[in-house]
C-alpha cells in the first residue's frame, strides 16, 4: 500500500495520505515511548518487590509518563556558561533524528513498510551509527568531565560493538541471499533464523544491547561511576529528546530483532489465522521484556573488560559464524 | 554463563512475589508501642523537677515553674514547658528521667514544618498531642 | 602668567591636594586599628596564658595538697585494717624500679599467703590481711614512701596476671638502652590490664621503631593513636598489637603544651598517619616529618584546636 | 600526533557512589587514575568534643549517630568501656539481649553494604532485595528499643527495655529466613561472571600492608589472617557461642564480599545458639550507681564492629562528665589504604575499590 504510494504520481491527495501515515507511525512510536517507559518501571518494580508508578493514571500509573513529559517540558532549559552552545543544542538533534530515520525500512507486516529498499539491512546499520556522533558532541560540547568520559567510553563502546552486529547478520544474509528485509522474513517461513543461526542471534543480541547502551553495557551513561555520563549537564526538554532517542532506538532495535530473527510477522505453525500485526507486537514485546529482564537482574561491565569482550569474543564468534553458514549453505546445496 | 542464567531466574521468581512497598501516606506507618516519636506532655502531673531539662543531650528542653497557685499546697507547678524539635533528637531520655510521666512518647514522627519556628513547640501544643500515646513508659 | 608658573601651579596643588589626602588615609588609618584593637581581644593572646599557666600552676599546687591530704587519710584508714581502694592514677615522677622491686615483694608475700592456707574464707582474708601488713612494714623499712608506691603496695588483689609480659617489654627495652628511657611503667588495671609504658619524648620514635621490629615484641598493628590535652601536658597515646605474639601494649607519651611537638611514626606504621593528622587538628600537635601533615577534619581555614581544654569556639559572623 | 592531558576530576562531595560527604580528588590520565587525595571532614560532628561536656549516659545517643548502619556496637562500646573502668557486673540477660541485637545490626550493616556494593556496581535489584531483609531486623530492634536506627538502647551496667512478649519468637523465626534469602542472593549475585570479573583481583594488598595501614574487619581478614575480637578477645559473652572467623586469601575485593556474606552466616549462628540460651528470667539492670562517675584513669577497650575494630579510650577525672573520650572508629582507619589501591585503576574500579572497603561517612568524620 505505502510502496504503492511512493511509486504513485506526486499529487497533493498523495503527499497528503502518505504524510498521514508518516503522522500515525510518529504518534504509534511515541506511543510506544510512553508506554515502554512504563511497562519498564513496572516491571522493573514487580521485580524488585515494589509497586512501580501507581499515582497518575489510576492503579497502573497509566498517565505517570504523560505528567513527566509534561514537567520536563515545563522545566527551565539551562546551558552551562562554559558549554559550546552551538553543538550543545544540536547534539540531542543528531542522537534523536537516526533513531526515527531507520524506522522507515521495518516491516510491521507484510503491508505496512514506508520503504522497501533493497539494502535495507545496511541502511539500518548505516544510519543508527550515526546516534553515537551525537552523543559524542553532547559529552563534548557539556565541558563537564564526566560528560566527556561518558562520550569516550560511548564512542569506544559503539565502535567494537558495530562490527560483531553486521558480522553475526552476515550468516542471515548468507541464508537468505538478499539485504532486503521482506526477503529475509519471507526466508523463515521454513524455520525462523534464531533456529538457524543460534550464534548469530545471540552474538547479534548482545551487540545490541550494548548498541542500545543497555545493562550491563550502560557505560556511557554509568549513573554510580559517572553520575549520568554524557547527558549530565543536561536538563528539560533536551534531556527528554536523548531519553526519547534512547526508547525510540530500543523500539527500533527491538523490531529489527523481530525481524531478522524472530520471522518477523510470520504466525507459528496452525495459527495462522491470528493477524501479522498481533504476531510482530507479540514477538517484539518478547524481545522487549528480555531487555529489561536483563536490566533488572545484571551488574554494570566494566569498560575494559566490554572491550576484550567484543573484540576477543564476539568478533572470533561472528566470524566463526560465517564461516559456518558458508560451509552448512555448500553442505544444502550439494543434496 | 550459568552464574548469569541462575540470577536471570531469581529475579522472574521475585516477580510474582508478594510486593513490599505500601501505600504510605494513604496507609499509615505500622509502628510498635516503644517507639519514639514527638512527645506528649501532662502539665498537671508535672512537678518541675527539672530532670528532663538537665539529661537531655542536646539541652532542646526549656521550662519555668512557678509556686502552687493554691497557697496551703508545697511544690510548684509548671508554667511554660517548650521543645526545640529542630534540635531534638528524640532519645528517650526525658521520658526515661521522668519520675512522674509527665513527658511521654507517641508515635506520632511526621514532623515537617514549613518554617524553622513552628518547630518550636510549647507546652500547649505538647498536651494537646495526644493520638497514639505510648502504654509502656518505664522500663 | 606663562606656562612654567600654570605648571607649577598646577604640581602645588596636586601635592596639596595629596597631602591632604594623605593625612585622611592616616587619620583613616588610625580609627582602623583603633577599632581593630578593640575588636581583636582574643583570648589567645600571650598574656592569657601566661595568666592561665598561672592558674595551672595554682590548680597543681591545690592538686598536691589534696593529694597530701587523701594520703595521710589512707595512712589512717589503712592502720585501721581497711582496704583502700586501688587508684590507678600512678605518680609518675617516680622510679619505677623500686616500686616493681615492691609489688613483686607483695605478690611473693600474697602467694606465699595463699599456698599456706587454702582451707576456708576467714583464713585466706587474715593471711591476706598478714601479708599486706608484712609488705606494708616491708615498704615502710626502705624509707622513702610514695604515693604511688603505698596505693601498689596496698592493692588487695594479686598482681595483674600481664604483669610478667610487662616485665619482659622491660627487659628487652633495658636490653637495646642503656640508658633510662622510659618515664614510667605500669599495668593498666582499668584498661583490661595492658602494660603501659610512658616513654621520653626524645626516645619515642627509636622506642616505636624497636616495637615494631623486636622479634620478642613484634607490634605489627597500630591500633589505636590519639592525644589528650591534660592541661598540664599533652599526651599521646598509642595502642599497639602484634598478632604474632597476642600481646599488646600502650604506648605514651607526654609533650609540653604550649609547644607540642612529636616525632612521626607514621613512617613506622603507614596507619597512624590520618590519626596523627586528626591530633594535629584537633589539639594542634606538631608531628615532624610526617609525611602530609593537614587538619583532616576542620579544614585549613579554621581557627584554633577544638580539644584543647582552653578552646574558645572562633566564629566570624557572631 | 596526540596529545594527552592529565585531568583533575573532583569526585563528591556529592557523588552516587560517595556514600555521604567524601570527596576524593583525583588525577587521571583518560580513565586511568594517577594521583588520589581523599578529602574528609564534610560530617565533622565534633563528638569528642561534645561528649566532654555531657555524662555518659547522655552521650549513647551521640554513639548512635557515628556508624549509623550498625548503631548498637557503638552503643556497646560505650557501656562496655564504662563498665570496665567501674568493673561493673551485668546480668546474664542483658547480657544476651546484647549479643542478639549487636548481631542483628551485624547483619543488618552486611545487608547494606551488600546492596549498595551491587548497586555501585550497576545492579539496581539486590538493593531492594536487601532492604527487605534489613527492614524485618529494623523492625525487630525496633520493637526493642524504640528505633529505627538510632537505638539508644544499651546503658551502662545492662540494656533499657527488657525483650517484649513473642520477641525472642520473632528473631527465632526470622534466622531460617534469612538463611533462605541468602541461598537466594547467591543465586543472583555470588555465581554472576559479571560480577566476578568487576570484583576478582580488584584493590587487592597483603597480608602485611593491612596490618601495616591499620585495617580491621573484613578489610583484614580478607587476607587470610583470622582475627576476630569476638572470638580472640571475647568480651562481653562471645566466649559462650562456637562460630567460626571468616576469612578469605585473596585480599582483594571478592575476598572482602566473601567475608561479609560468610559474617551474615555465622551471625546467624550466633543469634541462633543466644536465642536458645536466652535466660528465661532475670533483670535486664545491673546494680549501678545512680550517677555514674568512673573512677579516675583512663581506659581503651576495643570490640569487633560490622566495620571493624571499634575502640574507645576514656580517660576520666572521676566526674560524672569524661575528661577525653575517643572512639576508634573503624572506617577512619580504613580509609587510609584508599589513596594507594587506586592508583593504576580505571574510574569503573574506583567505585568498585571504594564500596569493597565499606565506610560510613558518620564514623569517618567522627
Amino acid at each position: 500500500m505505502i510502496e504503492g504510494l511512493l511509486t504513485s504520481e506526486a499529487t497533493w491527495l498523495h503527499f497528503f495520505i502518505y504524510f498521514a501515515l508518516t503522522l500515525l507511525l510518529l504518534l504509534i512510536v511515541l506511543g510506544f515511548v510512553t508506554y515502554a517507559i512504563l511497562a519498564e518501571r513496572k516491571v522493573m518494580g514487580f521485580m524488585q518487590l515494589r509497586h512501580g508508578p501507581n499515582q497518575v493514571g489510576g492503579r497502573w500509573g497509566l498517565l505517570q509518563t504523560v505528567a513527566d513529559v509534561l514537567k520536563l517540558l515545563i522545566k527551565e532549559d539551562a546551558i552551562p556558561r562554559a558549554a559550546d552552545k552551538p553543538l550543545f543544542i544540536l547534539a540531542p538533534v543528531i542522537a534523536f533524528t537516526p533513531a526515527f530515520m531507520v524506522l522507515a525500512i521495518i516491516p510491521f507486516t507484510d503491508r505496512f513498510q514506508f520503504a522497501d529498499i533493497g539494502v535495507g539491512l545496511l541502511y539500518y546499520i548505516a544510519v543508527s551509527g550515526i546516534t553515537t556522533v551525537g552523543i559524542v558532541t553532547a559529552g563534548w560540547a557539556s565541558n563537564n568531565k564526566y560528560a566527556l568520559m561518558g562520550a569516550m567510553r560511548a564512542a569506544a563502546q559503539m565502535i567494537s560493538y558495530e562490527i560483531p552486529l553486521v558480522m553475526s547478520v552476515i550468516g542471515v544474509i548468507l541464508l537468505t541471499g538478499s539485504m532486503n528485509l521482506n526477503d529475509i522474513v519471507l526466508a523463515q517461513e521454513s524455520g525462523w533464523y534464531i533456529l538457524w543461526q543460534p550464534i548469530a542471534f545471540i552474538v547479534f543480541f548482545i551487540a545490541a544491547v550494548a548498541e542500545l547502551n543497555r545493562v550491563p553495557f550502560d557505560l556511557a551513561e554509568a549513573e554510580s561511576e559517572l553520575v549520568a555520563g554524557y547527558f549530565v549537564e543536561y536538563t528539560g526538554f533536551r534531556w527528554a529528546f536523548f531519553m526519547l532517542a534512547e526508547y525510540v532506538y530500543m523500539f527500533a532495535m527491538s523490531a529489527l530483532i523481530t525481524v531478522v530473527f524472530l520471522g518477523g510477522w510470520l504466525p507459528l505453525p496452525y495459527l495462522g489465522f491470528i493477524p501479522g500485526a498481533v504476531w510482530f507486537a507479540l514477538k517484539f514485546m518478547v524481545v522487549i521484556f528480555l531487555l529489561i529482564w536483563f536490566r533488572v537482574t545484571f551488574p554494570r561491565i566494566r569498560a575494559d573488560q566490554l572491550m576484550e569482550f567484543g573484540w576477543k569474543v564476539l568478533l572470533p564468534v561472528a566470524i566463526a559464524n560465517i564461516f559456518l553458514t558458508a560451509l552448512l549453505k555448500e553442505w544444502i546445496n550439494l543434496f | 554463563m550459568f552464574g548469569l542464567a541462575k540470577g536471570l531466574k531469581y529475579t522472574l521468581k521475585n516477580m510474582t512475589r508478594k510486593k513490599l512497598t505500601y501505600d504510605y501516606p494513604n496507609e499509615p506507618l505500622p509502628l510498635p508501642d516503644r517507639f519514639r516519636g514527638i512527645q506528649k506532655f501532662y502539665p498537671e502531673k508535672c512537678i518541675v523537677c527539672n530532670q528532663c531539662a538537665n539529661i537531655c543531650p542536646t539541652d532542646c528542653i526549656t521550662l519555668t515553674g512557678k509556686k502552687h497557685p493554691d497557697s496551703s499546697k508545697r511544690g510548684k507547678i509548671i508554667d511554660t514547658y517548650d521543645i526545640n524539635f529542630e534540635i531534638c533528637i528524640l532519645c528517650d531520655l526525658c521520658t526515661e528521667v521522668c519520675p512522674t510521666e509527665a513527658i511521654i512518647m507517641t508515635n506520632q514522627f511526621e514532623l515537617a514544618e514549613y518554617s524553622r519556628d513552628e518547630l518550636f513547640k510549647d507546652l500547649v501544643w505538647l498536651d494537646e498531642n495526644d493520638t497514639q500515646l505510648r502504654r509502656e513508659n518505664k522500663a | 602668567m606663562s606656562e612654567k608658573d600654570k605648571e607649577q601651579l598646577k604640581k602645588e596643588a596636586a601635592e596639596k591636594a595629596r597631602a591632604a589626602a594623605q593625612r585622611k588615609r592616616e587619620e583613616r588609618e588610625k580609627k582602623k586599628e583603633k577599632s581593630n584593637d578593640s575588636a581583636s581581644e582574643m583570648p589567645q593572646t600571650t598574656e592569657d596564658v601566661t595568666s592561665n599557666q598561672d592558674l595551672e600552676k595554682q590548680k597543681a599546687a591545690a592538686a598536691a595538697k589534696a593529694k597530701a591530704a587523701a594520703l595521710a587519710k589512707k595512712k589512717a584508714k589503712e592502720a585501721e585494717g581497711t582496704e583502700t581502694e586501688p587508684t590507678a592514677n600512678q605518680d609518675l615522677e617516680k622510679q619505677k624500679a623500686i616500686a616493681i622491686a615492691k609489688a613483686k615483694a607483695a605478690a611473693a608475700a600474697k602467694r606465699k599467703a595463699k599456698n599456706a592456707n587454702e582451707n576456708g574464707d576467714s583464713e585466706k582474708a587474715k593471711a591476706i590481711a598478714a601479708a599486706k601488713a608484712k609488705a606494708a612494714a616491708a615498704a615502710k623499712a626502705k624509707g622513702k614512701i610514695t604515693q604511688a608506691k603505698e596505693t601498689e603496695v596496698s592493692e588487695p588483689i594479686t598482681p595483674s596476671p600481664q604483669q610478667p609480659i610487662l616485665d619482659r617489654y622491660l627487659n628487652i627495652v633495658k636490653e637495646h638502652y642503656k640508658d633510662d628511657i622510659l618515664e614510667d611503667s605500669y599495668i593498666n588495671r582499668m584498661s583490661k590490664h595492658v602494660p603501659t609504658i610512658v616513654v621520653k619524648l626524645e626516645h619515642y620514635y627509636s622506642l616505636a621503631l624497636l616495637f615494631k621490629q623486636h622479634s620478642g615484641l613484634h607490634f605489627e598493628f597500630l591500633s589505636e593513636l590519639h592525644g589528650t590535652d591534660f592541661e598540664t601536658y599533652m599526651e599521646i597515646y598509642v595502642h599497639l598489637y602484634s598478632f604474632k605474639n597476642k600481646q599488646s601494649v600502650a604506648l605514651k607519651v607526654k609533650m609540653d603544651r604550649e609547644n607540642p611537638r612529636v616525632d612521626s611514626i607514621a613512617s613506622i606504621w603507614p596507619g597512624a598517619n590520618w590519626p596523627e593528622c586528626e591530633a594535629y587538628d584537633l589539639l594542634g600537635i606538631q608531628f615532624t616529618n610526617h609525611p602530609d601533615l593537614h587538619r583532616i577534619m576542620l579544614g585549613e581555614d579554621w581557627v584554633g584546636h577544638p580539644l584543647r581544654k582552653d578552646y574558645e569556639p572562633y566564629d566570624v559572623e557572631v | 600526533m596526540i596529545r594527552t592531558e592529565e585531568m583533575l576530576l573532583n569526585v563528591g562531595p556529592q557523588h552516587p557512589s560517595t556514600h555521604g560527604v567524601f570527596r576524593l580528588v583525583i588525577k587521571i590520565d583518560g580513565e586511568m587514575i594517577i594521583d588520589a587525595k581523599p578529602v574528609i571532614g564534610y560530617l565533622h560532628r565534633g563528638t569528642e568534643k561534645i561528649a566532654e561536656n555531657l555524662q555518659y549516659t547522655q552521650i549513647i545517643p551521640y554513639t548512635d549517630r557515628l556508624d549509623y548502619l550498625a548503631a548498637m556496637t557503638n552503643n556497646y562500646v560505650l557501656c562496655h568501656a564504662v563498665e570496665t573502668m567501674m568493673e561493673l557486673e551485668i546480668p546474664e540477660r542483658a547480657e544476651y539481649l546484647r549479643i542478639i541485637t549487636m548481631e542483628l545490626g551485624r547483619i543488618a550493616s552486611h545487608l547494606v553494604w551488600w546492596g549498595t556494593y551491587l548497586l555501585d556496581l550497576g545492579a539496581t535489584s539486590p538493593f531492594l532485595y536487601a532492604f527487605r531483609e534489613r527492614e524485618m531486623i529494623i523492625n525487630l530492634l525496633n520493637e526493642i528499643s524504640g528505633g529505627r536506627l538510632t537505638f539508644n538502647y544499651m546503658r551502662v551496667g545492662g540494656v533499657k527495655w527488657d525483650a517484649p512478649d513473642g520477641w525472642i519468637e520473632k528473631v527465632k523465626a526470622f534466622i531460617p529466613y534469612m538463611r533462605e534469602q541468602l541461598a537466594g542472593y547467591g543465586d543472583l549475585v555470588t555465581g554472576n561472571e559479571i560480577f566476578l570479573n568487576r570484583v576478582k583481583g580488584i584493590g587487592q594488598y597483603t597480608k602485611e600492608e593491612a596490618m601495616d595501614y591499620s585495617l580491621s574487619g573484613a578489610n583484614l581478614r580478607c587476607t587470610g589472617l583470622a582475627w576476630d575480637l569476638r572470638k580472640n578477645e571475647p568480651y562481653s559473652i562471645y566466649d559462650r557461642f562456637s562460630f567460626e572467623i571468616c576469612t578469605a586469601d585473596t585480599g582483594d575485593a571478592w575476598g572482602r564480599y566473601q567475608v561479609r556474606i560468610q559474617e551474615i552466616e555465622q551471625s546467624l549462628r550466633i543469634l541462633e545458639q543466644a536465642v536458645e540460651q536466652f535466660p528465661e528470667t532475670g533483670e535486664v539492670m545491673g546494680k549501678v550507681p545512680k550517677v555514674i562517675k568512673p573512677p579516675k584513669g583512663e581506659t581503651f577497650v576495643r570490640i569487633e564492629s560490622p566495620r571493624g575494630e571499634i575502640g574507645c579510650y576514656i580517660a576520666s577525672e572521676g566526674k560524672k562528665e569524661p575528661y577525653r573520650l575517643k572512639f576508634r572508629r573503624p572506617s577512619f582507619y580504613n580509609l587510609q589504604i584508599l589513596p594507594k589501591l587506586l592508583v593504576g585503576q580505571n574510574m569503573a574500579n574506583l567505585i568498585a575499590i571504594l564500596g569493597a572497603i565499606d565506610i560510613v561517612l558518620g564514623e569517618v568524620d567522627g
